[in-house]
C-alpha cells in the first residue's frame, strides 16, 4: 500500500519541485526589493560546485558542504550586489544574466578544478548517504515494505520538505517585518524610500545577497540530489526557468514563486504524452498567461479571495463581517 | 594574420550590429527587450535557405521573402504577445519580457519541428565570390555585410533624430498617452517599429547564413544573447551605440581568439558589459538622465 | 536655531539653480520658501536632504554640519520631506506607508524580525501605535487598510505628511502641499500644519498659494533666479516691491485674473 | 460644439463617472469644478479619447466621436493639456513644442513656435534643455504652449494653474481669455474656483461622478452652495 | 506478483519483456534521439517477427536534460515489468541515471554515450557505443601514418561533454605519438563563426587538424576552413562521423578522417540489408547512432534469450556473458566492465562519400 503510493518517480518529481521552490523564492526575494536578477543560475552553480568539490575532495559531510556552498554563493552575492546597485531595471537584468554566463564559462574553462564540460560525477548522493547511515544503524527498507530507492527518495523528499517549510516561514515573517517593509518601499519608489530614512544600499544588497544565498543553497542541494553536475546545468536556460517560476506563479507574493515552481516542474511531466509538442505548448502557455493574467497566477487579490473562501467554509456560523472602507 | 583577423572581426561585428539594431529599435520605442528577436533572425535565415537552396531561386528573392516573412512575424509578435499587455493595469514590466520569451521558445521549437535540428547549408554562388589580395581572401559577402550594416545604421539614426516619424517614435517611447494626445497614432507607430525591427532581423539572418554557411534552429539564442549585450554596451535604444557596440564586440571576440584563449570568447561580451556598466551605468552612448527628487 | 544654510550654490551644467543662498530657520517656526517657477525651491529641498550635493556651501542642522551625508542619514538626524509630485508607496496600504516612515526610529534586523524577539515585538507595537496616532492627526484613521493609490488627491497629500512625521523629524520640509487643493481642503491643511507645529516640529514650506502662505508662515524667504531676493515676515514680504514685481504681481494683475 | 450625454466611465470595476452630461458652446469658456476625486479628470480624459465610456455619447461639431482615439480627435480639433503636465522628459523643450505641431503640415509651424516662445520667454531661453529637468511650473507652461501649437478648436485644460506662481497664474488666466477671444473654445477644470468662474461663461459642478449643479458662471459665483463648498470661508 | 517468470514466458517458451528507452526527442539535440529510436524500432519489428523473444519498448523523452532523464528513469524503473533500460542519449544524462539504475539493480545500456568511465559506474551499466578512447587513436594513427604528419592543431567544443572528452583523448593520443601540437582552439555550442580560430590555425600551417566536434558544427568548420584555403585533412571523433557532414559541407567535407564502428557502404549483406530497410522506413541513410541502437536491441534480445526469463538480475548476468555477437557493426562482446570490445573502421570522405581509409 505504502509501497504503491511512494512511487520513486513521483518522489523524484516532488524533490525537484522542492529544489525549484527554493530557486523560485530566491528570485522572489531579490524582486521584492525591486531588483530583477537573472544571475541566480550562476549563484546556483557556485553553490553546487562549492559543495560538490568540498564533499568529493575533502570528504566534508554533505550538510557542511551545502551550508558552505550557500555561504560562498552569498559572498558572491555581496560582491556582485554592491556594484549592481548602480544598475536598475533591464540593465540589472542583463548584467546579472551576463554574470551567470561568465560563471558558466569559468566552470567550462577552469578544467583543473571543475573538469570543464565533463562535469563532476561521483558527487555524494544525499539520499544514498542518508540511506547508508540509517542502514548502518540497523534499519532495513523491508521493515516498511519498501524498496531501496523508495527509501532513498523518501528521505530526500522529507528533508527537502522540512527545509522548505522553514524557508517559507522565515521569509513570510521577514516580509511582514520592518525589513520586508523596507524592501517593498524600495521596490515602489527608491528615492522616496531613501527620504524616509531607509538605507537603500544596505537593504538592496541584503535582498540581493539573500537571493544569491538561497540560489546557492538550492544549487548545493541539487548537486547532491543529482550526484552529477556540469556547467550546462547552470546556463541561460536555467536562468530563464527560474524567472518563469516567479513570473508565472506571480511575482508579488511569495506564494506565487512557490506555486510557479511547482506548476512549472509538473507541467513538462504532464505534457509528456504529447512530448513532441511539449515545448511549443510551453511557449504558448507563457504568451497566453501574460496576455490574460500578467501579474501571474497568484496575486494579492487572489490570496484575499482564497482566505475569504477558507474563512467562509470554516466559519459560516461566526458570520463573515469584514469591514470595508472604500 | 592581424589583417585577416580584423576582417573577421568586422564581419562578425557588423552582423552583431544589425541584430542589435533590431533589439535597440524595439527597446527604444516600447522599453521592452524583445527576447524573440534572435528567433526571428533565425527564421529569416531559414527562409533564405528555403528560397535559394531548396527552391533554387535567386538571392534577391530570398531577401524579399525573408523580409516579408519576418515582417509578418513581427506583426504577429506585436499583436499576440505585446499589444494585449499594453496599457493594462497591474502589468509588471517583466510581463513583455516573459511573453517574448514564450514566443522565442515557440519559434525555436516550431522551426526545429519543421526543419529538423541539424545545420542547413546555405549554398549560394554569390557567397562564393571572393577577392584575393596577397594571401588574404575577402568574400564579397563580407563587404556586403559591412556596407549594409553601416547603411542601416545611418538610415535609422537619420530617421529617428531628424524626421517627424522618428520624433513621433521617440514620443511614443516615452509616454504612450502623451504621444497620442499630441496626435501620434501610437498603435501604428509601435506596430511599424516592431515590423521594421523584425525585418532587420530577417536581413541579418540571411547575411549570417551566407557568411558562415550554417543555419540551425539554435542560432537565434546565442545571437540573441550577444545582441542583448551589445545594446547594453552601446546604451539602450541608441542606434549609433548599437553599431559601435556590435563592432566592438565582434573585434573583441575575434582578438581574444587570435591572441588569447578562445575558451573565453563567449564571456567577452558579458565581462565587457559588466565592466562598462560599472563605469557608465547608462552604456557607452546612453544619456544620463538622473532624476531629481521632485 | 534648527537649520542654517551658508552660501549654497548649485549648478546643473550651465544652469545655476541656486546662487549663494543663505538663511536660518529658528526652532518651532513655520518658515516659507517662495519664488517664481524655476527659482530653485525644490532644488533647495534636494540639497538640504542631500539628494543633490551642492556645488558649494555648507548646511548646519542642530549645530552640526550635514553636508555630504547620505540622504537616509539625514532623515535619521531629523529632517524629513514630502514631494512636489506626490510619491507615496502606491501599492501599500495607508498604514504601511506610515510604518515605513517609522523605519529610521526602529532597529530590528532580519533575525530578530523572523524570530520575533521581545524587543522586536515592543518596537513593532510602538511603531504601530505612533502610526495610528499620526493617522488620527491627519484625519485618515478610517482609511488604514486602503491602498494608498486609491486615496483622493488631498488625502494622499495628508498621508505624505503623516508618513514624514512618522520619522519623528525636528524639521519637516513640505513641497507645495496645497497644490491641487480647493479652498476648503486648503483650510484643512492649514489646521493640520498648525497642529504639526504645536508638536514642536519646525516646518519649512514651499507654496504658491499666497493667502495660505501669508497666513501660515512666521517668516519667509523669497528666491528668484536661484538668488535670495528678500526675507522677512509676511507683511514685509507682501509689501516688498521687488517681490511684488518678480513674483506676487500687483493688485491690478489680480483684478484682470 | 461639444455635447456629452450620459457618459459612464470605469477604471476596471470602479465606476468613476455615473452619467455625466454637459455641453460646451462654440467660442465659450466652460469650467468644470468639483472636489478632489469628483471625476473631473476622468471626464476630460473621456472626452479626449484616452478613456472609453461604457455608455453614453460624446458629440463634437455634430459628429459622434465616442470611442475615437486621441490622435484622431486631435485631427478633428480637440486638444487636452492633461493633469500632471505630461512633458516628454527625454526630449528637449523645442522638440516638445515641435511635437505639439506634429499633425500639422502647414508652413507656419516655425512662426507659431516663435510666437508661443514669446508668450513664454523662459521656453525660448531653455529651448535645448530636456523637458524632464524643467521646474514644475516651467513644465506647466510648456504643456500649455505645446497644446496651443496644435491649433485646436476645442482646448481642454485640466488644472492649468496647478503649481504656478501667482504672477504666472494670472498670466494663465489672461491667456485663457486670449485663447477665447481668438475663437478657440475652452473647457477648463480648476481647483481655483473663483478665478475659473471669473473667466468662464458657464460652469458645471461635479460630485462623486455626477454633475450636481450647472449654470451661468456669474450666477454660480453667487450660489451659496458653491461659496460654501468651493470658495472657502476666506473672504479675501 | 509481477516478477515471477510465469508471466514472462509464453507457453511456447518465448520470453516476453518490456524494455524502457530514454531518448533525447525534443530540443536541440533531438536529431540524435530520433536516429536512435528509429534504430530501435527497426530492430524491434525484426526481433518480434522472428519470435524468440517478444519485446515491448516504452519510449520516453528526456529532452537532453539530466533532471528529466532521471525522472523518466525513475518512472520506468518503478514499473516492475520493465527489465532493462536503453539510453539515455547523452553522457551527461547517463552520469545521472546510471548510478540510480545500478542502485535499483536494473541493467542499463547506453547506445550513444561515449564518454570515459561510464560502464565503470556499476555492474548493471553497459554500453555498446564505441568510446572515443578506441575510435580516436585508431583514426589518428592511420592519418598520421598516411600524411606523415608532424604537427597538428586541435579544435574542439569545450562546453559539451561529448566533444570535450573526445578532445581529452585526442590530446593524450597526440602527445603519446610525439606530435607537435601547435595550438588548441575551442568553440562553443551554437557558434556559427569559426573564422577567428581557423585564421589562427591557418597561420600556423599544421599537417593535420584534429577536430573534436559534433557533425553539425564540424561540417560548418570544414566549410569555413576550406573557404579560407586550409586544405589539410581533418581527423574527427565519433560525433563527427555522419553522412550529414557531406550534405552540409559538400565538397568542403573532402578529407575528413574518422574511425567508426559503423560503415554503411560495407560489403556485407547484413549491413546492406539494414541500410536498405532503414532508408525505406525513414527516408534517410542510417548513421552510427541508428546502427548502434539497432545492434543494441539485438544484444538485449540475445541477453533475454540466454537468460530465459524476463528478470533484471538474470538479464544482467546474461548480458555480461555476451561474446562475438554478429551485428551490423561487426562482432560484438562486452569486456569485464560492460564496455564494448570492437575493432573500429577508419574512413575518409572522398569523392563525396565515406570510403575506407587506406
Ligand atoms: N537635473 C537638472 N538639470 C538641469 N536643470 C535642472 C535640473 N533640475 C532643476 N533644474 C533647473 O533648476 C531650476 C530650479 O528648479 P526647481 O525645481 O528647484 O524650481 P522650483 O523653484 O521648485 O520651481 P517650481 O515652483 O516651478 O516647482 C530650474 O530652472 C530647472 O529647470
Ligand atoms: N487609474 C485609476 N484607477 C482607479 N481609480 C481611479 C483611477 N484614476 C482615478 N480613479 C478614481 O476615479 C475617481 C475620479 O477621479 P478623477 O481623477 O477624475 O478626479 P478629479 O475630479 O480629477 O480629482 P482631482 O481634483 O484630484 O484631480 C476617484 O475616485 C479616483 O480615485
Ligand atoms: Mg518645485
Ligand atoms: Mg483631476
Amino acid at each position: 500500500m505504502l509501497a504503491e503510493l511512494l512511487n520513486p518517480y513521483h518522489l523524484q518529481i516532488a524533490s525537484f519541485i522542492m529544489i525549484n521552490i527554493i530557486l523560485g523564492i530566491s528570485i522572489y526575494i531579490t524582486l521584492s526589493s525591486g531588483q530583477l536578477s537573472l544571475g541566480n543560475a550562476g549563484f546556483m552553480g557556485i553553490g553546487a560546485y562549492t559543495s560538490a568539490l568540498l564533499t568529493i575532495h575533502f570528504e566534508v559531510p554533505i550538510i557542511i558542504g551545502v551550508i558552505l556552498g550557500a555561504l560562498v554563493a552569498g559572498i558572491f552575492g555581496i560582491l556582485i550586489g554592491i556594484p549592481a546597485l548602480r544598475l536598475s531595471g533591464v540593465y540589472l537584468a542583463i548584467a546579472t544574466l551576463g554574470f551567470g554566463e561568465v560563471i558558466r564559462v569559468i566552470f567550462v574553462n577552469w578544467e583543473s578544478v571543475t573538469q570543464g564540460a565533463v562535469g563532476l560525477s561521483g558527487v555524494p548522493h544525499l539520499g544514498r548517504e542518508l540511506f547508508k547511515t540509517v542502514t548502518a544503524m540497523g534499519f532495513e527498507p523491508e521493515m516498511l515494505g519498501l524498496r531501496n530507492n523508495q527509501v532513498v527518495y523518501l528521505m530526500v523528499l522529507t528533508l527537502l520538505v522540512v527545509i522548505n517549510i522553514f524557508l517559507v516561514w522565515f521569509f513570510i515573517r521577514q516580509n511582514k517585518s520592518r525589513v520586508g517593509r523596507a524592501f517593498a518601499a524600495i521596490k515602489m519608489d527608491e528615492k522616496a524610500a531613501e527620504s524616509m530614512g531607509i538605507n537603500i544600499t544596505y537593504y538592496k544588497v541584503l535582498s540581493f545577497t539573500q537571493g544569491a544565498l538561497l540560489a546557492g543553497f538550492a544549487g548545493a542541494l541539487y548537486a547532491h540530489v543529482m550526484a552529477y553536475i556540469s556547467p550546462a546545468d547552470f546556463a541561460y536556460h536555467r536562468a530563464i526557468e527560474i524567472l518563469i517560476f516567479s513570473v508565472f506563479g506571480g511575482s508579488e507574493v511569495i506564494w506565487g514563486a512557490i506555486f510557479g515552481a511547482a506548476f512549472m516542474t509538473i507541467l513538462p511531466e504532464a505534457l509528456r504524452v504529447i512530448s513532441e509538442y511539449r515545448y511549443m505548448i510551453y511557449g504558448v502557455i507563457l504568451i497566453l498567461m501574460m496576455a490574460f493574467r500578467p501579474q501571474g497566477i497568484i496575486d494579492v487579490s487572489f490570496l484575499k479571495w482564497l482566505k475569504k473562501m477558507i474563512k467562509f467554509r470554516r466559519g459560516t456560523d461566526h458570520g463573515t463581517g469584514t469591514k470595508k472602507h472604500n | 594574420m592581424l589583417l585577416e583577423q580584423l576582417i573577421n572581426g568586422i564581419t562578425l561585428g557588423s552582423i552583431y550590429a544589425i541584430v542589435a539594431l533590431g533589439f535597440t529599435l524595439v527597446f527604444g520605442v516600447l522599453g521592452i527587450i524583445n527576447m524573440a528577436h534572435g528567433e526571428i533572425f533565425m527564421i529569416g535565415a531559414f527562409i533564405g535557405v528555403l528560397v535559394t537552396s531548396v527552391l533554387g531561386l535567386p538571392l534577391w528573392v530570398a531577401f524579399i521573402a525573408a523580409i516579408a516573412v519576418t515582417a509578418i512575424l513581427g506583426y504577429m509578435l506585436e499583436r499576440i504577445a505585446l499589444r494585449p499587455l499594453r496599457g493594462k493595469q497591474g502589468v509588471s514590466h517583466l510581463a513583455p519580457l516573459i511573453s517574448t520569451i514564450g514566443v522565442s521558445i515557440l519559434l525555436e521549437n516550431l522551426s526545429h519541428h519543421i526543419f529538423g535540428a541539424g545545420n542547413h547549408p546555405f549554398q549560394n554562388s554569390f557567397a562564393e565570390i571572393q577577392i584575393q589580395i596577397g594571401s588574404i581572401t575577402i568574400y564579397i559577402v563580407q563587404i556586403l555585410i559591412f556596407v549594409i550594416s553601416i547603411a542601416l545604421m545611418l538610415i535609422l539614426s537619420y530617421w529617428l533624430s531628424k524626421t517627424k516619424a522618428g520624433k513621433a517614435l521617440r514620443a511614443t517611447a516615452e509616454n504612450l498617452e502623451t504621444a497620442s494626445l499630441l496626435g501620434v497614432n501610437t498603435k501604428r507607430t509601435i506596430t511599424t517599429t516592431v515590423i521594421i525591427a523584425s525585418a532587420l532581423g530577417g536581413i541579418a539572418g540571411i547575411l549570417v547564413g551566407m557568411a558562415f554557411n550554417s543555419v540551425n534552429p539554435q542560432m537565434g539564442l546565442s545571437m540573441g544573447l550577444k545582441g542583448l549585450a551589445i545594446i547594453i554596451l552601446g546604451g539602450m535604444g541608441n542606434v549609433k551605440g548599437a553599431m559601435a557596440g556590435g563592432l566592438l564586440l565582434g573585434l573583441a571576440e575575434t582578438m581574444i581568439v587570435a591572441y588569447g584563449d578562445s575558451g573565453y570568447r563567449d564571456a567577452v561580451a558579458f565581462i565587457t558589459i559588466i565592466v562598462i556598466l560599472l563605469v557608465r551605468p547608462q552604456g557607452l552612448f546612453g544619456k544620463n538622465t538622473s532624476e531629481a527628487g521632485r | 536655531m534648527v537649520l542654517e544654510l551658508k552660501n549654497i550654490t548649485k549648478n546643473f551644467g550651465g544652469i545655476s539653480a541656486l546662487t549663494d543662498v543663505s538663511f536660518k530657520i529658528n526652532k518651532g517656526e513655520i518658515f516659507g520658501l517662495i519664488g517664481p517657477n524655476g527659482a530653485g525651491k525644490t532644488t533647495m529641498f534636494n540639497v538640504i536632504t542631500n539628494m543633490f550635493l551642492p556645488t558649494s556651501g555648507e548646511i548646519n542642522f542642530l549645530g552640526e554640519t550635514i553636508s555630504g551625508i547620505k540622504p537616509h542619514k539625514i532623515t535619521d538626524k531629523g529632517i524629513c520631506r514630502t514631494f512636489q509630485n506626490i510619491r507615496l508607496f502606491s501599492q501599500m496600504t495607508v498604514l504601511e506607508n506610515v510604518l515605513v516612515g517609522g523605519h529610521c526610529r526602529s532597529t530590528s534586523g532580519v533575525l530578530s524580525s523572523v524570530f520575533r524577539t521581545k524587543s522586536q515585538r515592543t518596537e513593532e507595537e510602538n511603531t504601530r501605535k505612533v502610526a495610528t496616532e499620526l493617522l488620527e492627526l491627519v484625519g485618515l484613521s478610517s482609511y488604514e487598510d486602503v491602498i494608498a493609490e486609491n486615496l483622493a488627491y488631498g488625502q494622499q497629500r495628508r498621508l505624505e505628511i503623516a508618513r514624514a512625521l512618522a520619522s519623528n523629524p525636528s524639521l519637516l520640509l513640505l513641497d507645495e502641499p496645497a497644490a491641487g487643493m480647493n479652498e476648503t481642503e486648503t483650510d484643512n491643511l492649514f489646521e493640520l500644519i498648525k497642529k504639526v507645529q504645536q508638536r514642536g516640529v519646525t516646518v519649512l514650506l514651499i507654496e504658491h498659494d499666497m493667502p495660505f502662505v501669508m497666513k501660515l508662515c512666521d517668516r519667509i524667504t523669497v528666491l528668484n533666479f536661484g538668488k535670495k531676493l528678500a526675507e522677512g515676515t509676511p507683511e514685509e514680504i507682501q509689501n516688498n516691491p521687488d517681490v511684488i514685481e518678480a513674483y506676487l504681481g500687483s493688485e491690478e494683475d489680480d483684478q484682470i485674473a | 460644439m461639444l455635447k456629452v450625454t450620459g457618459i459612464e466611465t470605469f477604471y476596471g470595476k470602479i465606476q468613476a463617472l455615473k452619467g455625466v452630461s454637459l455641453e460646451v458652446e462654440q467660442g465659450k469658456v466652460v469650467t468644470l469644478l468639483g472636489a478632489n476625486g469628483a471625476g473631473k479628470t476622468t471626464t476630460m480624459k473621456t472626452i479626449a479619447g484616452l478613456l472609453k465610456p461604457k455608455t453614453g455619447t460624446v458629440e463634437f461639431l455634430g459628429e459622434n466621436i465616442t470611442g475615437m482615439r486621441p490622435d484622431q480627435l486631435l485631427r478633428k480639433g480637440i486638444a487636452l493639456v492633461p493633469e500632471g503636465r505630461a512633458i516628454l522628459s527625454t526630449m528637449t523643450v523645442l522638440e516638445n513644442l515641435e511635437m505639439g505641431a506634429y499633425h500639422r503640415n502647414d508652413h507656419d509651424i516655425k512662426k507659431d513656435i516663435e510666437q508661443v516662445m514669446e508668450q513664454f520667454p523662459i521656453l525660448k531661453e531653455r529651448s535645448e534643455q530636456l523637458g524632464g529637468t524643467l521646474s514644475g511650473g516651467q513644465q506647466q507652461m510648456l504643456a500649455i504652449a505645446r497644446a496651443l501649437l496644435s491649433k485646436p478648436k476645442l482646448l481642454l485644460l485640466d488644472e492649468p494653474s496647478m503649481g504656478l506662481a501667482p504672477l504666472i497664474v494670472a498670466d494663465v488666466f489672461r491667456m485663457i481669455r486670449e485663447i477665447k477671444s481668438s475663437g478657440t473654445t475652452v473647457l477648463l477644470v480648476e481647483q481655483n474656483a473663483k478665478q475659473a468662474l471669473k473667466v468662464a461663461d458657464y460652469g458645471y459642478v461635479m460630485e462623486t461622478g455626477k454633475i450636481i449643479i450647472n449654470g451661468e458662471a456669474k450666477d454660480l459665483l453667487e450660489d451659496p452652495r458653491i461659496v460654501e463648498a468651493y470658495l472657502g470661508k476666506k473672504s479675501s | 506478483d509481477t516478477t515471477g517468470d510465469g508471466d514472462s514466458k509464453n507457453a511456447d517458451g518465448t520470453v516476453t519483456a518490456k524494455i524502457g528507452v530514454i531518448s533525447y526527442l525534443s530540443g536541440p539535440g533531438a536529431a540524435y534521439g530520433e536516429a536512435i529510436t528509429n534504430g530501435f524500432n527497426l530492430a524491434l519489428d525484426e526481433i518480434n517477427e522472428k519470435g524468440d523473444v517478444k519485446i515491448e519498448l516504452v519510449i520516453e523523452d528526456s529532452a537532453g536534460k539530466q533532471e528529466q532523464a532521471l525522472t523518466v528513469a525513475q518512472k520506468l524503473m518503478s514499473d516492475d515489468d520493465i527489465v532493462a533500460l536503453l539510453g539515455p542519449t547523452l553522457s551527461t544524462e547517463m552520469n545521472v541515471v546510471a548510478p540510480e539504475a545500478d542502485l535499483n539493480g536494473i541493467p542499463i545500456m547506453g547506445t550513444s554515450t561515449t564518454a570515459a568511465g561510464i560502464p565503470q559506474i556499476g555492474e548493471y551499466v553497459f554500453r555498446n557505443s564505441l568510446p572515443e578512447s578506441l575510435a580516436i587513436p585508431a583514426a589518428l594513427e592511420k592519418a598520421v601514418a598516411a600524411e606523415d604528419a608532424k604537427t597538428v592543431a586541435i579544435l574542439y567544443g569545450n562546453d559539451d561533454l561529448f566533444t570535450k572528452s573526445g578532445f581529452d583523448t585526442m590530446k593524450e593520443e597526440a602527445e603519446n605519438m610525439g606530435l607537435d601540437i601547435l595550438t588548441i582552439e575551442t568553440f562553443q555550442k551554437g557558434q556559427s563563426d569559426y573564422n577567428a580560430q581557423l585564421t589562427k590555425i591557418k597561420d600556423l600551417n599544421p599537417d593535420l587538424i584534429l577536430a573534436s566536434a559534433l557533425y553539425n558544427e564540424g561540417a560548418v568548420i570544414m566549410d569555413q576552413a576550406r573557404k579560407m584555403g586550409i586544405d589539410v585533412p581533418f581527423v574527427g571523433g565519433n560525433g563527427f562521423n555522419s553522412p550529414q557532414v557531406i550534405e552540409i559541407a559538400g565538397d568542403a567535407a573532402e578529407g575528413l578522417i574518422v574511425a567508426t564502428p559503423w560503415f554503411g557502404d560495407k560489403d556485407e549483406p547484413k549491413v546492406q540489408e539494414f541500410v536498405k530497410k532503414y532508408e525505406e522506413e525513414y527516408g534517410a541513410k542510417p548513421d552510427q547512432f541508428a546502427a548502434q541502437a539497432y545492434d543494441a536491441l539485438y544484444i538485449m534480445a540475445e541477453g533475454l534469450k540466454n537468460a530465459g526469463e524476463a528478470d533484471r538480475d538474470a538479464l544482467r548476468d546474461a548480458l555480461a556473458e555476451i561474446k562475438d555477437l554478429d551485428g551490423v557493426l561487426g562482432k560484438f562482446s562486452f569486456d569485464k566492465d560492460g564496455d564494448v570490445v570492437m575493432e573500429p573502421t577508419v574512413l575518409v570522405i572522398k569523392e563525396g562519400k565515406f570510403q575506407l581509409f587506406e
